[in-house]
């Protein structure tokens, strides 16, 4: 065997290896927030978030989404004036509307968080104890998860006769938890069993100490990743709930209260329908795609 | 497998019972009076209502009450309603129902899920797999009852090609599209998981090794990576079947569907506490039941999980 | 189904039906299925719209109290077996027996002999015959009230009164299964929570008037009216009844003009009650405000989609007692109403007002908007599940006014006014007691002829008004729903599925 | 000519640019002969093999440039028919980590066997048998009981064996083996790498060895590739590069190895790391760890010249290295 | 002798099998099974053995990550797992661990800084907060990183520089004995010597104790004093390792280190190799009498029934084999 000849070897380069490079082959992904699906996701998180801060800078008719209703107009449909028509009490329905976010998203949030925070504590003690308590803590689990959620849901909202979004809030984050735990408790399992939790260990690390700088931070961004990809779910369970009645009560206002509403009226009157579901879904869209695009950047699992 | 699965059986029990407990009790607090439920608009005379009180118990203090029902449940009785009806027996009527219910759109989504999941992770990165995700995402985003009144209204109503209410038609005809609505909803997290753990699969070593033997690419699909990549998927299918029966609930009212969901529904409102307690035992019991088989089934697929 | 029974040549009819705790009336007395089934005593004729002797020859009293019943000759059930006095007395028997807990028991009440069927401490009866009824032969039996009621005649037109075979009480759970009664219809099958299927009887021997026009009855169970709806415009249901407001103005988009089976006879009204145990709205004045803040008609028009009507008395018009404008405060007028508060000395608490969930948030929204609005207090709504509403209601733990919605089981103005007699029949909820109403009362329903009877309602009902214990509200225009082959009827005011005729 | 790798590039397209895992790759293998590529990790050597293979992943992948000529037929340009065909046949591979190299789900005897029912078209009871009959080459004991075991039912030098029986199934002229043993035990690893030899020899086949353990090169190879930043930086028979390495990279290479008469002493270590793929250094990439190292170094890529009459080096300062090594 | 600094005395480890039902007979995995093994001050001992022969379980149990189930682990005469309070500090201080894979022992949420740093968070006598700064600083250049990497995390360096990160951390608290599990192995073989003279420096440097475990026979040679063989959680062989290297007392050691191919002189000539048959037996259940005689070449029929005491070679060299003197001498 002979090697080539000096033709055939690669020619020395003069000229540094990067530029001869073609640049369209370049796929800079760049940083995450300039990516589409994060840039559209974000900003109708964004959009929703402060709709549902301040709807009074969205709301056509002041700050009162009751006020300026005249009820012989009810279920008059979209005009110039009322740009989503009339509601059945014959108020504005674009100021409704707007407002309606407010429950839905604090919903949303409230009951992720919640959710985040148990499931953080629980399955960080059930992981890192193990034993008695990770045997307690999992047959939690096993009976949360085993109640169908939908009907526990139901159950506790009827404790409540008048209920809030406190309550619809209460009762969501009641059940919510169990599948945030076991994936927290799984992945602090796998922490705990890291090697750089025994070398603190072997400094004399106490266990306080352990979890707060080695357990928690190491496994708690793929639970937070996963429970924003949970707040659309949520906020479309709060819907559904207000949709079969046992959700939201009036005085409050929320699009799940407002499609219930318009069932009744989904012929007559459309409009009641149209408004909020496309905002209640372009919410859950926006929630759950933002939730898609931090796992895909963040969870090294999901790639 | 045997002492596994004994094992497992016993784990049930505390489950069981705990579930049962937060339910029981949940029916206790609830307000109101379940023999004014009974009675309609003009209550029943004082004397009566002492009479059903002291045959339900209602007066008992909870934990005597929860224990009889224990008790009773041990011996495999599940009560009886204010009419005078067994809940197992009305449980059983109802049961078949939903689990044909979720059965169909649990296979329907199946379907749907895991086509749209391989074919995002065959498509990794692409626009195919832009497609599927916008597809299941947008189905995950429209709340459930709003996709189930469009289809009632447009296939139902409109086309007229399905009943839009009721079970007259039987299986399959009657569930078809509220097992499809059902499924659509619930096809996106399926076809997630599919496409995440097939992406999983196609990196790994193994099917190198498939491609340096020479092999198609559709051999190398079917018959390497498949079936690993439907490993996660069982469990998650799996316990997604048990999770369908009880969260029909929506659809069931809507589609006039006689199943578990309405009945329990009845039964939160009439505060009939054997009844719903009844039927939380029983929901529990099948998902516990299916978990079993499904990690029992993982055994299988994965020769490498020993049980 | 009725488009396509016309096809096979059957006249055949479905109608939505939610599934019947039993198929015996007794139990589940306002089961559409029981009063197919059954030939009461009294019933209303269609034709005539009068209550007349159906499974009796004929009900007589002299005062009101002791109630002569002879039955019809040779009247039988559905399986051959006759018809007799004990079919009566041994089914009222069992049905008055608290420990049974039939849902009809509440019906037996004025029944001498009822009180012993129902100790109040709990311990077990120690008779299980009423002895209020006493059989005289075959054909003739006796009953004896408590208080003179001239309303009993109606009282016997209810399911709860109906009579039961041997069977009923020798084999009970087969009974159950399979019941056989004496009315125009009888029982073919139950398919659990699907449907009820039931049969013309050939051996009916009452009048058209009590029958109906089909000779299939299909009851297809809904656990709600929109599924029936739905099910409805998809041509698989000939037959709805107690149609909201809004499906009905969306049914005559839909289904047509002709869809609609509107009841001639108002038989049910809103009313806001205002308990008297609520501290703070004793005043009648305050309530004569809050009454007359509400623009009714406003409401009526728009929500109610003009199928309702203001209410101006305690009782629904098609009532005898009814005087027009017995209710002067019912007429909108906000500066009056704000005069009204003024003079009532203001209101600076919360207005609570408590109604079931389930139902009529809207109306009850639009109404405590309105009082709020012109009224400038505070409202707030306390929704709630039927069961615990009703207990509040029972056990005055209401905490202020309620909304609800009243119907009749018979006509008469007992039915709306007994709930401001002291222990009368919904007394509970009102709280209300007035001496000289309570003798009026008494005296009206121990009255036979109906002239002084409406008198005598009247006058306490103007009495009552002094007080407004209730706000009249609305009286709601009543629909059903029929397809193209049923044409529906009612009997005074109540719409019965059976009593519907074929049209195709 | 077995096997002629021309002028192969590697690139992929990485989050954070481009990064050139094999740049301008050249070597040949002949029929019976063993040739070693030694090389620091993430030099490229399984990148190569991949290459050849064809098994890549594209994307990220892609290979700008370049001949990979297996018996005169450049795999870069053939149909992916004939690929098939050639790839598992004529030319297989041996994997580093036996244990994700099997597919854990398929018992080891079907997943030989699958190779003659896919390229001979056998009945799965021939492949079957014929499975066995490799199992037993590859002295896997009771091979006709085990072959429906699962990878995991297998010791880690059995799986390997295995694999390696999967990979000679059908008599191909080249077998490619990408550290096949840096998973296994010092006492199997012995076991495997004979059994390689043997195999190779009984055959006369082409073999290519990855490692990047030089008494491995040493033992088994008759010519060695150095490889460094995704070229190859010296050529030559083996035992030749390694006692006078031309290049300071190999020359540091070997000296590393912690001999006995160094016991007590410092051993002798390159310094410094290897440069980031996605900035390769304008010059020679070892420039920096390299004590030789001029300012011409720096600015240009030297590139493989003959040295020797069978050896290659790519290097300005060759002849100062191999005079230094003698020294 | 110097009296040893650390000292293993019959030392087992046992780890039951999980079991579904607590009914039948329980299973150990004995990973360790009776080992002494004593390290004196300033002096390395290497371990070497096949793969599961119990030799992470031996650093673990030594470094007081685990309480062996049975035996004694002394320091500097002192049973550590009897240590309370202070008296632990001070062991903890003193025992420290190298693991074999740099990587996953640093955490990757935590700079250079913070990682090096958290000794002296964890026993703030040893640098008070004032001086800790220029202390960490110290050590990063003392293992040959550039303090102005400080604030970088782990991922930005290579697996030498992270095997150094690891170093410093382990030397940080002035430990007098560092185990080692397999310093070098994930190193490619040119780093690998940068560390191996790291650790040989900061020994002369600091008088450290290695206990030191590899699969690098020549790495081993190179860096211990004493060397030990270990089979099926014993010790099969113990000596200077002159004796273990070149007047081999077990067919053990003797077929690892013929299975080496770089321990052979050029030429090929000193050693035949023995390529053992087989693999080895499970810990559960270890083969009666020698361990070693279902895959030993020089079997006996002693040898299956009859369990060999440590015989002495010499002064500094034993062997758990029946014909240790045999095969010593060749
Ligand atoms: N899929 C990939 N995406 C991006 N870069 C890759 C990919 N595969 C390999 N590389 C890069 O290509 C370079 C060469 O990798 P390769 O696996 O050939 O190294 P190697 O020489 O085999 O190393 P080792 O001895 O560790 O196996 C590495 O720097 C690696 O980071
Ligand atoms: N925590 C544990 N529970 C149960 N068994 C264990 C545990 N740790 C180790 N073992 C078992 O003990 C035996 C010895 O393991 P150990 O890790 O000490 O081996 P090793 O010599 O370090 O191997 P390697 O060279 O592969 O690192 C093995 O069979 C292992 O499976
Ligand atoms: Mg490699
Ligand atoms: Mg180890």
């Amino acid at each position: 065997m002979s090697l080539s000849t000096q033709e055939e070897t690669p020619s020395v380069r003069a000229t540094p290896v990067a530029i001869g490079r073609k640049p369209a082959k370049k796929i800079n992904r760049g940083p995450i927030w300039l990516k589409p699906r994060f840039l559209i996701s974000g900003t109708i998180v964004a959009l929703m978030l402060l709709m549902a801060a301040f709807p009074q800078l969205f709301a056509g008719f002041g700050s009162n989404p009751a006020a300026n209703c005249d009820i012989m107009r009810t279920n008059e449909a979209p005009s110039a004036e009322h740009i989503f028509g009339v509601d059945i009490q014959g108020c504005d329905y674009y100021t409704n509307v707007i407002y309606g976010a407010r429950a839905s998203i604090l919903v949303g949030i409230v009951v992720t968080a919640i959710s985040f925070v148990l499931s953080a504590i629980l399955g960080s003690l059930a992981g890192f104890f193990g034993g008695w308590v990770d045997t307690i803590i999992s047959r939690a689990c096993d009976m949360a998860f085993g109640l169908p959620f939908i009907l526990a849901a139901i159950v506790v909202l009827q404790l409540f006769s008048e209920r809030t979004v406190w309550t619809v809030i209460f009762a969501l984050a009641l059940f919510s938890w169990p599948g945030g735990v076991r994936f927290m408790r799984s992945s602090v399992m796998e922490v705990r069993n890291r090697e750089y939790v025994q070398a603190s260990k072997l400094l004399g690390a106490s266990n306080t100490r352990i979890i707060a700088k080695h357990i928690i931070p190491n496994s708690l961004t793929p639970l937070l990743v996963l429970q924003t990809l949970g707040i659309g779910g949520v906020i479309s369970a709060e819907a559904g709930l207000t949709f079969i009645g046992i959700g939201l009560t009036p005085p409050s206002v929320s699009w799940g209260l407002q499609l219930a509403a318009a069932r009744e009226y989904i012929s007559a009157a459309p409009h009641l329908l149209v408004f909020p579901a496309i905002f209640l879904t372009i919410t859950v869209l926006g929630f759950v795609l933002f939730g898609e695009a931090m796992r895909d950047e963040f969870d090294p699992k999901g790639k | 497998m045997l002492g596994y699965t004994v094992r497992r059986i016993l784990q049930m029990v505390p489950v069981v019972i705990g579930a049962t407990f937060i339910i029981y009790a949940l029916t206790f607090l609830m307000p109101g009076d379940p023999v004014a439920a009974l009675t309609g608009a003009r209550p029943l005379p004082e004397s009566t209502v002492q009479q059903i009180r002291l045959a339900y118990r209602l007066d008992d203090p909870f934990l005597v009450q929860y224990g009889h029902y224990i008790w009773g449940l041990v011996q495999g009785n599940f009560g009886i309603d204010f009419f005078g009806r067994p809940v197992l027996g009305l449980i059983l009527e109802r049961l078949p129902v939903t689990f044909a219910l979720a059965l169909t759109a649990w296979v329907l989504k199946m379907i749907i899920g895991l086509a749209i999941g391989v074919y995002g992770g065959l498509r990794n990165g692409q626009a195919g797999d832009h497609f599927a995700l916008v597809f299941t995402v947008v189905f995950l985003g429209i709340p459930g009852f709003v996709i189930a009144l469009g289809a009632q209204n447009i296939i139902g109503v409109q086309l007229g090609w399905v009943d839009p209410a009721g079970i007259r038609a039987g299986w399959p005809l009657a569930f078809i599209l509220p097992a499809l609505v059902m499924a659509l909803e619930a096809s996106a997290g399926l076809a997630r998981l599919t496409r995440t753990s097939l992406v999983g699969v196609l990196r790994a070593e193994y099917l190198r090794t498939a491609r340096a033997k020479g092999l198609s690419p559709s051999r190398v699909i079917w018959g390497h990576a498949l079936r690993n990549a439907m490993i996660p998927v069982v469990t998650y299918l799996g316990l997604s079947l048990a999770g369908m029966l009880g969260g029909a609930v929506i659809i069931e009212a809507i589609f006039n569907i006689p199943g578990i969901g309405g009945l329990m529904v009845a039964a939160i409102n009439n505060k009939e506490g054997t009844v719903v307690v009844g039927i939380a035992t029983m929901l529990v019991l099948v998902y516990l039941v299916f978990n079993l088989l499904v990690d029992l089934l993982y055994g299988i697929i994965d020769p490498r999980v020993r049980i | 189904a009725g488009a396509e029974g016309a096809q096979d040549g059957e006249k055949k009819l479905s109608f939505q039906l939610t599934e019947p705790t039993s198929l015996v009336p007794h139990e589940d007395p306002g089961s559409q299925v029981a009063m197919a089934s059954c030939a009461n005593l009294m019933e209303v004729n269609v034709e005539s719209q009068e209550l007349e002797p159906l499974a009796a020859k004929s009900v007589t009293s002299d005062d009101a109290t002791t109630w002569k019943i002879a039955l019809q000759d040779g009247w039988t059930f559905q399986d051959g077996a006759p018809v007799t006095s004990d079919s009566f007395a041994k089914a009222w028997a069992k049905t008055a027996t608290g420990s049974n807990a039939w849902q009809g028991n509440g019906n037996f009440a004025s029944f001498a002999g009822y009180k012993e069927l129902n100790p109040t401490d709990g311990s077990k009866p120690t008779t299980d015959e009423l002895s209020g009824v006493k059989v005289i032969d075959e054909n003739n039996f006796e009953v004896t009230l408590t208080a003179p009621n001239a309303d009993f005649p109606k009282l016997l037109s209810t399911s709860s009164l109906c009579p039961l075979p041997e069977q009923a009480f020798s084999d009970p759970d087969a009974y159950e299964k399979n019941p056989v009664s004496n009315g125009p219809y009888q029982f073919v099958s139950w398919d659990h929570n699907q449907e009820v299927v039931l049969e013309k009887w050939d051996g009916f021997k009452g009048d058209d008037g009590f029958s109906g026009g089909a000779d299939k009855l299909v009851g297809q169970i809904y656990t709600a009216v929109d599924a029936a709806y739905t099910d409805m415009t998809a041509q698989n249901l000939d037959m709805i009844r107690n149609v909201p407001a809004t499906m009905v103005s969306k049914a005559k988009g839909q289904l047509g003009e002709e869809s609609l089976y509107e009841v001639k006879t108002g038989s049910k009204q809103y009313t806001l009650q205002i308990p008297e145990y609520v501290k703070g709205l004793e005043d009648p004045d305050l309530r004569r405000a809050i009454s007359m803040s509400i623009d009714r008609e406003s409401i009526a028009a728009s929500l109610l989609q003009g199928y309702a009507t203001g209410s101006d008395s305690l009782v629904p018009p098609s009532l005898d007692s009814y005087k027009e404008g017995s209710c002067e405060s019912c007429t909108f007028d906000a500066s009056g109403a704000k005069d009204m508060l003024k003079k009532a000395g203001g209101f600076d608490g919360t207005l609570v007002i408590e109604h079931n969930s389930a139902s009529d948030q809207q109306l009850v929204q639009a109404i405590s908007k309105q009082i709020q609005d012109n009224l400038g207090i505070k409202v707030a709504l306390k929704p709630m599940l039927g069961t615990e509403l009703e207990s509040r209601r029972n056990n005055q733990k209401l905490e202020g006014a309620v909304f609800g919605l009243w119907g009749w089981s018979y006509k008469s103005s007992d039915q709306y006014l007994s709930q401001y007699e002291t222990g009368g029949d919904g007394n509970a909820t009102t709280g209300y007691s007035n001496k000289d109403v309570d003798k009026l009362l008494k005296s009206a329903r121990g009255e036979q002829d109906e002239a002084t009877a409406a008198q005598q309602y009247a006058q306490a009902e103007t009495l009552i008004m002094k007080d407004m214990p209730s706000i009249p509200l609305f009286i709601p225009t009543d629909f059903g729903l029929q397809s193209k082959c049923a044409v529906m009827n009612d009997a005074q005011g109540d719409l019965q599925f059976y009593r519907a005729g074929y049209g195709c | 000519m077995l096997l002629r790798v021309r002028d192969l590039e590697v690139e992929f397209n990485t989050s954070k640019g481009v990064a050139t895992a094999v740049n301008g790759m050249d070597f040949d293998v002949n029929r019976g002969q063993a040739l070693g590529i030694l090389g620091e990790s993430g030099s490229g050597k399984s990148v190569t093999a991949r290459a050849i293979m064809g098994i890549l992943d594209m994307p990220p992948a892609h290979i700008p440039r370049g001949q990979i000529l297996l018996e005169g037929e450049d795999l870069l340009t053939i149909t992916p028919k004939r690929h098939r065909q050639l790839v598992g046949s004529r030319v297989s591979m041996v994997f580093q980590d036996a244990l994700t190299a099997l597919n854990p789900v398929h018992p080891v005897g079907r997943q030989i066997g699958e190779l003659y029912r896919v390229h001979r078209g056998y009945s799965r009871r021939d492949a079957r048998a014929a499975a066995i009959k490799m199992m037993a080459k590859v002295q896997i004991p009771a091979a006709a009981s085990r072959v429906n075991d699962y990878p995991h039912q297998f010791s880690g030098g059995m799986r390997q064996r295995i694999v390696i029986a999967m990979a000679l199934a059908l008599d191909p002229v080249l077998l490619i083996a990408d550290e096949p043993t840096t998973a296994l035990d010092v006492t199997v690893q012995a076991q495997i790498l004979e059994l390689l030899k043997e195999q190779q020899v009984e055959r006369n086949m082409g073999l290519i060895l990855i490692t990047h353990d030089i008494s491995v090169v040493k033992e088994v190879t008759d010519q060695v590739a150095v490889m460094y930043a995704g070229r190859v930086i010296e050529h030559g028979p083996t035992a030749d590069v390694l006692a006078r390495p031309g290049h300071p990279y190999s020359r540091g290479l070997a000296a590393s190895i912690a001999g006995e008469e160094l016991k007590g002493q410092k051993l002798p270590a390159i310094p410094g790391t290897p440069p980031d793929l996605l900035h390769l250094p304008q010059g020679c990439s070892f420039a920096n760890r390299c004590s030789f190292a001029t300012e011409k170094c720096l600015q240009e890529i030297p590139g493989l010249e003959q040295i020797d009459t069978a050896r290659h080096s790519a290097c300005f300062h060759t002849s100062e290295v191999m005079a230094h090594a003698n020294a | 002798m110097l009296a040893p600094l650390m000292e293993l005395r019959g030392v087992k480890q046992h780890y039951p099998v999980h079991r579904h039902l607590p009914i039948g007979p329980r299973n150990f995995v004995k990973a360790l099974d009776g080992v002494d093994l004593s390290v004196a001050p300033a002096q390395t001992v290497g371990v070497i053995g096949e793969s599961g022969c119990g030799k992470s379980t031996l650093a673990r149990v030594m470094s007081g990550l685990e309480k062996p189930t049975e035996g004694k682990v002394l320091f500097r005469g002192e049973d550590i797992n009897g240590l309370k309070g202070d008296e632990r500090r001070e062991m903890r201080r003193n025992i420290q661990l190298i693991f074999q894979d740099p990587y996953s022992s640093l955490n990757p949420r935590m700079t250079v800084q913070e990682l090096v740093g958290e000794p002296f968070e964890i026993h703030p006598e040893v640098a008070p907060k004032p001086g800790r700064k220029a202390k960490i600083k110290e050590l990063l250049e003392m293992v040959g990183l550039n303090p102005d990497h400080g604030d970088r995390y782990p991922h930005n360096f290579s697996g030498g520089q992270q095997q150094r990160i690891g170093i410093a951390r382990g030397i940080a608290l002035n430990p007098q004995m560092l185990i080692c599990d397999e310093p070098v192995s994930a190193l490619d073989v040119s780093v690998r010597a940068q560390v191996v003279n790291l650790l040989d420096d900061l020994q002369k440097e600091l008088g450290l104790s290695y206990l030191f475990i590899a699969h690098d026979l020549q790495i081993v040679r190179h860096i211990s004093d004493r060397v030990a063989t270990m089979y099926l959680g014993r010790v099969a062989e113990l000596g200077g390792y002159a004796d273990v290297y070149d007047a081999t007392g077990h067919p053990y050691t003797r077929a690892l280190l013929s299975a080496a191919p770089e321990l052979r002189k050029n030429d090929g000539s000193d050693r035949e190799r023995i390529v053992l048959q087989g693999d080895p037996p499970s810990p559960i259940n270890p083969p009666a009498g020698c361990r070693f005689h279902t895959r030993c070449p020089m079997a006996q029929a002693i040898c299956t029934t009859k369990e060999p005491e440590l015989i002495k070679i010499s002064d500094t060299h034993v062997s758990r084999c029946h014909f240790a003197l045999d095969v010593s001498a060749g």
